[in-house]
């Protein structure tokens, strides 16, 4: 019997998952036997761990890491490329491209999403309609969200009406609504200090100066959206499932897509937030078992299960055509829907800046957005954050 | 006659009562400091197979980067803030508790109790409630400022702010550590000194403070200065449950840097600079203390 | 002279809880006297001078300071001066500092006592200076001079306690009540700063009440001695009165540099002394002195030779135990042999065998 | 005048831990509602139900209760002869050794946690117990504050003890220890509270949830990706203070005297 | 008897650091001695004592056991008991405990003496049972049996010495040594612990070696007095000796009840005695008494009445200051009255003014 250690991140969302997972697996595979670490607290964490176990030598064989901190494992050569795995035709085992693109650097896959989540809205419609608006003609643009957040605002004492975090993802996100990029193809340039990027960072400033986004924390709004005193607020979709706990029976929380805002429809992309798998053990034996596990949970079956606990999005497109995986799942979740069709459509890779400066300069995108929040240029901060970032990561 | 000479026997008899704990200091910190510090000459990336030697880079970067000060200037605001709040508050408390000792024993002891708690406490629970108490918009000291006519603030996520409020809370987690020192120290001055500063006419509650009780509380304050500095110098929990260092590395501290420089970024080197000046400053700042203090304190 | 006298407790009771510890006192010390109050541990002596000093309160009782009833002033109020027995110095002023003290509260504002600022007020500058006049005299006269600028904790036993006195000294009080001030001294210092502490109460004229619980002491030092024995007075008057005629056998027991011979009637010892049938018997063992005619004999069963006396250990045929006091220039025999001995008739005390009230016994012993 | 501003103190002080279990009785709906009630409208005792249930609360207490005894045991058993020694003892490494402790005294243990955790796994020790116990044995706080307490203490009831036959271990086991008691008391809160609230350092040398310490326990309702469980971690806040504040109850008077009479008169 | 000394210090010196502490001591302790060592404070006695037990070691010289010599030895393998000043009690044992530690350690092994375990080790039990039994029967001998079960704190000064006595006592040792055992004691429990410590003496025939700083004590207790003065020894011999013919000014100035009064060449005191022109002449106050036709008049200063006797503070024309004793039924002049006196001729005392060695005077005094 094998025995693989697998390692993951976030127990409140998987620790019940995983346990499901792995039982399910070993039902198909009794030759192998799955052993769960003991979960760490975040994503940023898990990776922390895994760093260092891997110096130690007492790495676990499999371990799930954030989409975007994959490559600091990579970085360090310390997980093994799929490709062989993969074979030929991934496409035909529901890896579509945009799945893939998640997990490739340099031509190799060293990755595969498990599970996805992107940016989206979350209304409450009570405040909507308070303010005059309405859940059926709910703004598409960010004008429109902006004019409505500006009446929810209004509605006075303690009612704030839109809220985003100043956060690199949440960047990225908005940057991608407008079709630009943070970085050319082969990362040896900055690039969202184009419009696109401009125009992003200035929804920031318009939020705080046209309707009036309280400078929250990231707990402090995830306190004022359940309490009902917060009108719009964008958050990862992964929010859903505790956001509609905490409200309870005083409103019905509703989500909505990312408005888009880029001309050309084709150039959007939403990064994707959620985990990826990765193998990092070296032991050929181990490492086809380790494929096994891998290739059941980044699978149809292994998908259901993830999504039907843990409400992200799956990262098999099988699942989503296949109406006998989740149909049911979706006729009670209409949040769900929305949210899992918006990664559909848009999940791009979570870009994460290469080299040894790459995690730190995430945390200058999020001082920068600060800034211009509390009223810098945006055009003038963004180009100097741009500036900041090329020298940091080495560019020029 | 035993085969080794007295002398010897007194030598072993030393190793072995202090060798232990001397090797475990050497074992666990002070090999690793000089490990740290070797390491704050080079650029190595935790996990990365290799590193170069690049002289005093480290503490140039830290120097010369907005970000490196900033941690170093909110080290020095937040101890500024901490140091005399809470060894004031801990002194008046204490000060009140002991006398309540002798009218209240039970109401002190258990009032001991709830001064002590946020020693106890885990501060994982703990940040979450600050948190909701905090909120700008739900918390309850908002809404208490607000209801006595004052602005509501912004208090975890106001650049400006963000420092003060965590000075404020270190300030609650340490009286009553402080607390309990100076209780110790009060319930050690002999009362016939009391007595004297009474005859003497120095009866009233000011006059006996600075008489007896203060300067008899010299060698507890000194104890109590170096241990609230020294953790107050440390801060982290705080900074890395409520505000990451954010908005914008407005609660940025030498600690936090550290620690994120050398755990969320890997960057090993660099954080290993920081903690040397860390310890440079906390070292040079203690000895100062107590040089200072020491002469003043200990009535020789 | 003045016949009100300087402090005067009347039937003062102190009760701490259950306990009664101080059971209906009344004394009075007049003007300029040397008074002791002479007791063993824990008879109440500290809480009579508590009281006397305002620290504590009588539960019933009056306190008068040259005939004014003071029980509503505070200790600072009543211009008393109070030695401490553990001194009570500060340890973190100087000796001049400490002697300082008193004055610096009574003359300076509250303002004109911070270092800096102090010197700012009008009249602190003088004020000061009349202050460290004062604090020479008193250190001058205490043979303190050379030791102003140190810090109590590098002075020894002898030194510290003329710095508490020099801070009682230094207050021109009404009164000066010492604690037990030279029990922590050796012997020898001892003997030497009781001398000091005489001429002392001679040059301040002013009344000193000072406890202690050594007789010796207290005998060689006092105008007056109040025995207390578990929180009443015993006894009170000259020492010579305590000596000559102790009221009780308690009293008796207390006083004199060696135990008191008792004979209890039981112990028959009729053929000593004619009293000795219906009452106890107490003779000084300075009484009792070898004589080759004495009255009685015992065997001698050991000897203490003490320079300028000889203690001799005796044990009558009867089983009485007895010891005599001979000159250290007496050659004692060798023990187990019987020795002659005779009383003083005229130093023998009679107590009664119940209340031990004194009912007989020599009025006056002179020889 | 002065008590109502000690239990207007008490109060702030008090705030947060009114909060904590306010919040670990109220349902999901209302611990984020947009008003403030102290008192839940119905007692929501589900959240200890979760807690007990979705972790293993019992387990992690008695993990906490191994490591903190353990860390104890050990601090006491290294930092005890050697406090005495230095406090009592004349030898020529005094000073230096004396040095490495003053020294010791301020460095912050994220300083050394990574060298630590790399020297643990070459001697195959993370995750285990060891691993949890091992870097916390020298405790320079510890041998400061016993030898102050010893320096304090008179040399002839040592020197008694050496003339009735005692080795000096047998003194510093048999005579020092027993008179260290209070101070030893003061030490163990102080150590117990430190490394049972630790947080840091499990993270780090541990993966088994079998092993995991009360504050690792809790973190289980902690959550940046999807929001916290705030009801079941206020719930399991609760569960893990209460042996810390009850034990403080308990060793208070023991813990005063031991402050008193040791290090702190200089 | 046994020749051999129970203890030898031959030549023993000890220096801290720059500063000669003893100073080539030499002394011997005989088997079944009581010897005292009286010095000031601070004169190395217990340092000497120390060095007896092996808690220190001298600088240079021998330290010779029954003979053998020991400086090898650590303290808790020369079985010698020693008695402490503070007594040294564990407050954290029993009465009985405290006894019986000495025996717990020297006759069960480290495991034996485990609470619970102990019990288990064969032969533990029997240990046990002698060690109570040796702890039962020195509590008896000290009236210690019905406070076996307090702990230190709650007994008074005396029983806490008493139970200090016993567990030095319990170990049956070669050589008790006692530091200044009741120096912390009040003056008539102190008389009273003396007798005791004597009868204890002569019931182990043990030699003792015993601290004090009072004269009175050493006289009063011992076969032989060692007198140290600054780290050397002044004088060793018996009570007699020392109070009779002391070595030197300095032991005259330590020895007797009260001090020696001296008399210097320059105060031109040839009338007071013939030799007084070229020595310094010391006579104790109790060899000073009034006598109607005494050598010479001096004006009383002051009087000290302690009951037995008076002592009387004179100063003669010349301006020497003089105390003389006189027995307390002597009823003194009033002060400022000339009073006239005569020196007991067989017991002055004379000294080179420079050396202070001893010139001459009386060899034997005897009246
Ligand atoms: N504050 C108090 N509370 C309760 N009892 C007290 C208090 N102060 C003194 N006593 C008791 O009163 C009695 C007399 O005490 P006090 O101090 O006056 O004795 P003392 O004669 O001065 O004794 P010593 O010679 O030992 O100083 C003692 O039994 C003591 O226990
Ligand atoms: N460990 C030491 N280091 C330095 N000096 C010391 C030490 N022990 C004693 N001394 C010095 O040696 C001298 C003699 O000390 P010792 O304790 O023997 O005196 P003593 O005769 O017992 O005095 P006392 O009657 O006060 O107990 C003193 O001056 C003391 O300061
Ligand atoms: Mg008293
Ligand atoms: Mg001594």
């Amino acid at each position: 019997q094998t025995e693989l250690r697998v390692h993951y991140a976030i127990p409140t969302i998987w620790a019940e998952t995983q346990d499901a997972l792995a039982e399910a697996f070993m039902k198909e595979h009794p030759e192998v036997r799955i052993v769960l670490d003991g979960p760490a607290e975040g994503y940023p964490e898990g990776v922390q761990r895994l760093v260092r176990e891997s110096v130690a030598g007492t790495a676990p064989d499999v371990a799930y890491v954030g989409l975007n901190r994959w490559r600091i494992l990579e970085d360090r050569d310390l997980i093994q490329p799929l490709d062989d795995f993969l074979g030929e035709n991934p496409e035909a085992q529901g890896y579509t491209p945009a799945l893939l693109s998640l997990g490739h650097y340099q031509d190799t896959q060293y990755a595969l999403a498990t599970s996805a989540s992107t940016l989206v809205m979350y209304v409450n419609p009570d405040l909507v309609e308070q303010a005059g608006g309405s859940m059926e003609d709910f703004p598409t643009t960010f004008d429109g969200v902006i004019e409505l957040a500006a009446d929810i605002d209004a509605l006075g004492d303690g009612i704030d009406g839109v809220w985003i975090d100043r956060h690199d993802w949440r960047f990225q996100s908005l940057l991608g609504s407008y079709g630009g990029l943070p970085m050319n193809a082969d990362e040896t340039d900055i690039t969202f200090d184009d419009e696109a990027g401009i125009a992003a960072a200035t929804l920031y400033q318009r939020f705080a100066e046209e309707a009036g986004m309280p400078s929250y924390t990231d707990s402090d709004a995830r306190q004022a959206f359940p309490a009902g005193t917060l009108g719009i607020m964008f958050e990862s979709s992964s929010l859903q499932t505790r956001f509609e706990q905490g409200a309870g029976d005083n409103f019905e929380v509703t989500v909505r897509p990312l408005p888009i805002a880029a001309e050309d429809p084709s150039n959007v992309w939403f990064p994707t937030g959620g985990s990826a798998i990765v193998m990092l053990t070296e032991d050929p034996e181990k490492q086809q078992a380790a494929w096994d596990y891998i290739s059941f949970v980044t699978g149809p079956e292994g998908q259901r299960i993830i999504v039907e606990n843990t409400g992200y999005a799956p990262a098999n497109a099988q699942v989503l055509e296949d109406r006998t995986y989740l149909g049911s799942y979706y006729d009670k979740n209409e949040n769900a829907r929305i949210a899992h069709t918006q990664v559909a459509q848009y999940a791009g890779p979570w870009y994460s800046f290469p080299g040894p400066e790459g995690v730190a300069v995430t945390d200058m995108i999020a001082a920068a957005m600060v800034d211009i929040t509390e009223g810098a240029d945006p055009e003038a901060r963004v180009k100097e954050l741009a500036q900041t970032l090329r020298m940091q990561l080495g560019m020029e | 006659m035993p085969v080794l000479t007295r002398s010897q026997r007194e030598t072993l008899t030393d190793v072995w009562l202090t060798g232990p704990a001397t090797l475990a200091l050497l074992i666990f910190i002070f090999l690793p400091i000089t490990i740290v510090t070797i390491l704050s000459f080079s650029d190595y990336q935790f996990g990365a197979g290799d590193l170069s030697w690049v002289g005093w880079e480290n503490y140039i970067t830290l120097f010369t980067s907005a970000i490196g000060q900033r941690a170093i200037v909110n080290t020095l605001i937040y101890v500024a803030i901490v140091i005399p709040f809470s060894v004031v508050f801990a002194l008046l408390v204490a000060i009140g508790l002991h006398r309540m000792l002798d009218w209240a024993p039970a109401l002190s002891r258990i009032l001991r109790t709830v001064y002590f708690l946020p020693v106890a406490a885990t501060l994982v629970a703990m940040a979450v409630a600050w948190q909701m108490l905090l909120h700008p918009n739900l918390g309850l000291v908002n809404k208490v400022l607000s209801s006595l006519g004052g602005a509501p603030q912004n208090w975890l996520s106001d650049r400006g702010l963000v420092l003060y409020t965590l000075a404020a809370i270190g300030v609650w987690q340490s009286v009553g550590y402080n607390m309990v020192l100076f209780l110790a120290g009060l319930s050690a001055i002999p009362n016939d000194l009391y007595e004297a500063a009474e005859v003497d006419g120095a009866g009233g509650t000011w006059a006996r403070f600075w008489t007896v009780t203060w300067p008899m509380l010299g060698p507890t304050t000194l104890f109590v200065l170096v241990v609230t500095a020294t953790n107050a110098f440390r801060v982290f929990e705080t900074v890395a449950t409520l505000t990451r260092g954010g908005p914008a590395f407005a609660s940025e501290t030498l600690v936090y840097a550290l620690y994120r420089e050398g755990f969320v970024y890997f960057k090993a080197g660099y954080a290993s600079a920081i903690t040397v000046i860390f310890f440079a400053i906390l070292l040079t700042l203690t000895l100062a203390q107590m040089r200072l203090v020491e002469r003043r304190v200990h009535y020789r | 002279m003045n016949a009100i006298p300087t402090l005067e407790l009347g039937d003062v009771t102190r009760r701490f809880g259950e306990q009664t510890v101080l059971d209906s006192i009344s004394l009075a010390i007049p003007p300029g006297s040397f008074t002791s109050l002479l007791g063993a541990s824990g008879c109440g002596k500290s809480t009579t001078l508590r009281i006397m000093a305002g620290l504590d309160r009588p539960t019933a009782g009056a306190v008068r300071l040259e005939g004014r009833e003071v029980s509503a002033l505070t200790a600072h109020e009543r211009n008393i001066a109070m030695v401490f027995q553990s001194y009570a110095l500060y340890p973190h002023l100087t000796v001049a500092q400490n002697i300082a003290l008193p004055l610096t509260m009574k003359s300076l504002s509250a303002l004109g006592r911070l270092p800096l600022l102090g010197t700012l007020i009008p009249g602190t500058a003088a004020a000061r200076k009349e202050i460290q006049a004062k604090v020479s005299a008193a250190a001058e006269m205490l043979g303190l001079s050379h030791l102003l600028d140190r810090k109590p904790g590098t002075l020894s036993g002898g030194q510290k306690q003329r710095v508490a006195l020099g801070r009682a000294l230094v207050r021109d009080p009404v009164l000066f009540l010492l604690d037990e001030p030279l029990s922590n001294l050796d012997a020898r210092l001892r003997v030497q700063m009781r001398a000091e502490l005489v001429a002392l109460h001679r040059r301040t004229g002013k009344p000193f009440v000072y406890v202690t619980h050594d007789q010796a002491e207290a005998m060689a030092m006092s105008d007056q001695v109040i025995v207390m024995i578990e929180g009443r007075i015993a006894q009170a008057g000259t020492p010579r009165e305590l000596y000559e005629r102790p009221a009780s056998l308690a009293v008796a027991e207390f006083v004199g540099a060696h135990a008191i011979n008792l004979i209890t009637p039981q112990q028959g010892a009729g053929e000593m002394h004619s009293s000795a049938a219906r009452a106890i018997l107490g003779v000084r063992p300075e009484h009792v002195v070898p004589a080759p005619h004495g009255s009685f004999t015992a065997k001698l069963r050991s000897v203490e030779y003490l320079g300028s006396e000889i203690v001799l250990s005796l044990r009558t045929d009867q089983g009485v135990e007895l010891k005599s006091i001979a000159p250290g220039t007496f050659e004692p025999p060798l023990p187990g042999d019987n020795v002659r001995l005779s009383f003083d008739p005229t130093c023998t005390h009679l107590f009664h065998p119940e209340t031990g009230a004194r009912i007989g016994g020599a009025s006056e012993c002179r020889s | 005048m002065s008590t109502l501003l000690l239990l207007a103190g008490a109060t702030l002080i008090l705030l947060p831990f009114i909060w904590m279990l306010s919040l670990s009785l109220k349902p999901q709906d209302e611990i984020f509602a947009s008003t403030i009630t102290l008192l839940p409208s119905r007692l929501e005792w589900g959240n200890y139900v979760k807690a007990f249930t979705e972790t293993n609360i019992p387990l992690f207490l008695w993990n906490g209760f191994v490591v903190v005894a353990g860390i104890l045991f050990f601090q006491l058993l290294f930092s005890i002869p050697c406090a005495f020694a230095l406090a009592q003892r004349n030898f020529r490494l005094r000073t230096v050794v004396f040095g490495l402790v003053l020294a010791a005294l301020l460095v912050p243990f994220h300083v050394t946690a990574i060298p630590i955790f790399l020297g643990l796994a070459a001697v195959n020790l993370l995750d285990s117990y060891a691993a949890l116990i091992l870097p916390f044995i020298p405790t320079a706080f510890g041998i400061f504050l016993f030898r102050q307490f010893f320096a304090q203490m008179s040399t002839e009831l040592f020197d008694a003890a050496r003339v009735d036959g005692l080795s000096e271990t047998a003194v510093v086991w048999r005579i020092a220890f027993p008179l260290a008691l209070p101070a030893a008391t003061a030490f163990a809160i102080f150590s117990v509270t430190a490394h049972w609230n630790d947080l840091f350092w499990p993270l780090i040398a541990t993966t088994s949830p079998e092993i995991a310490t009360p504050p690792r326990g809790i973190l289980y309702f902690r959550d940046q990706e999807s929001g916290d469980d705030v009801g079941p971690l206020m719930a399991g806040a609760v569960i893990i203070t209460a042996p810390l504040v009850l034990a403080f109850l308990f060793a208070q008077r023991k813990f005063m005297q031991g402050l008193a009479a040791g290090g702190l008169k200089g």
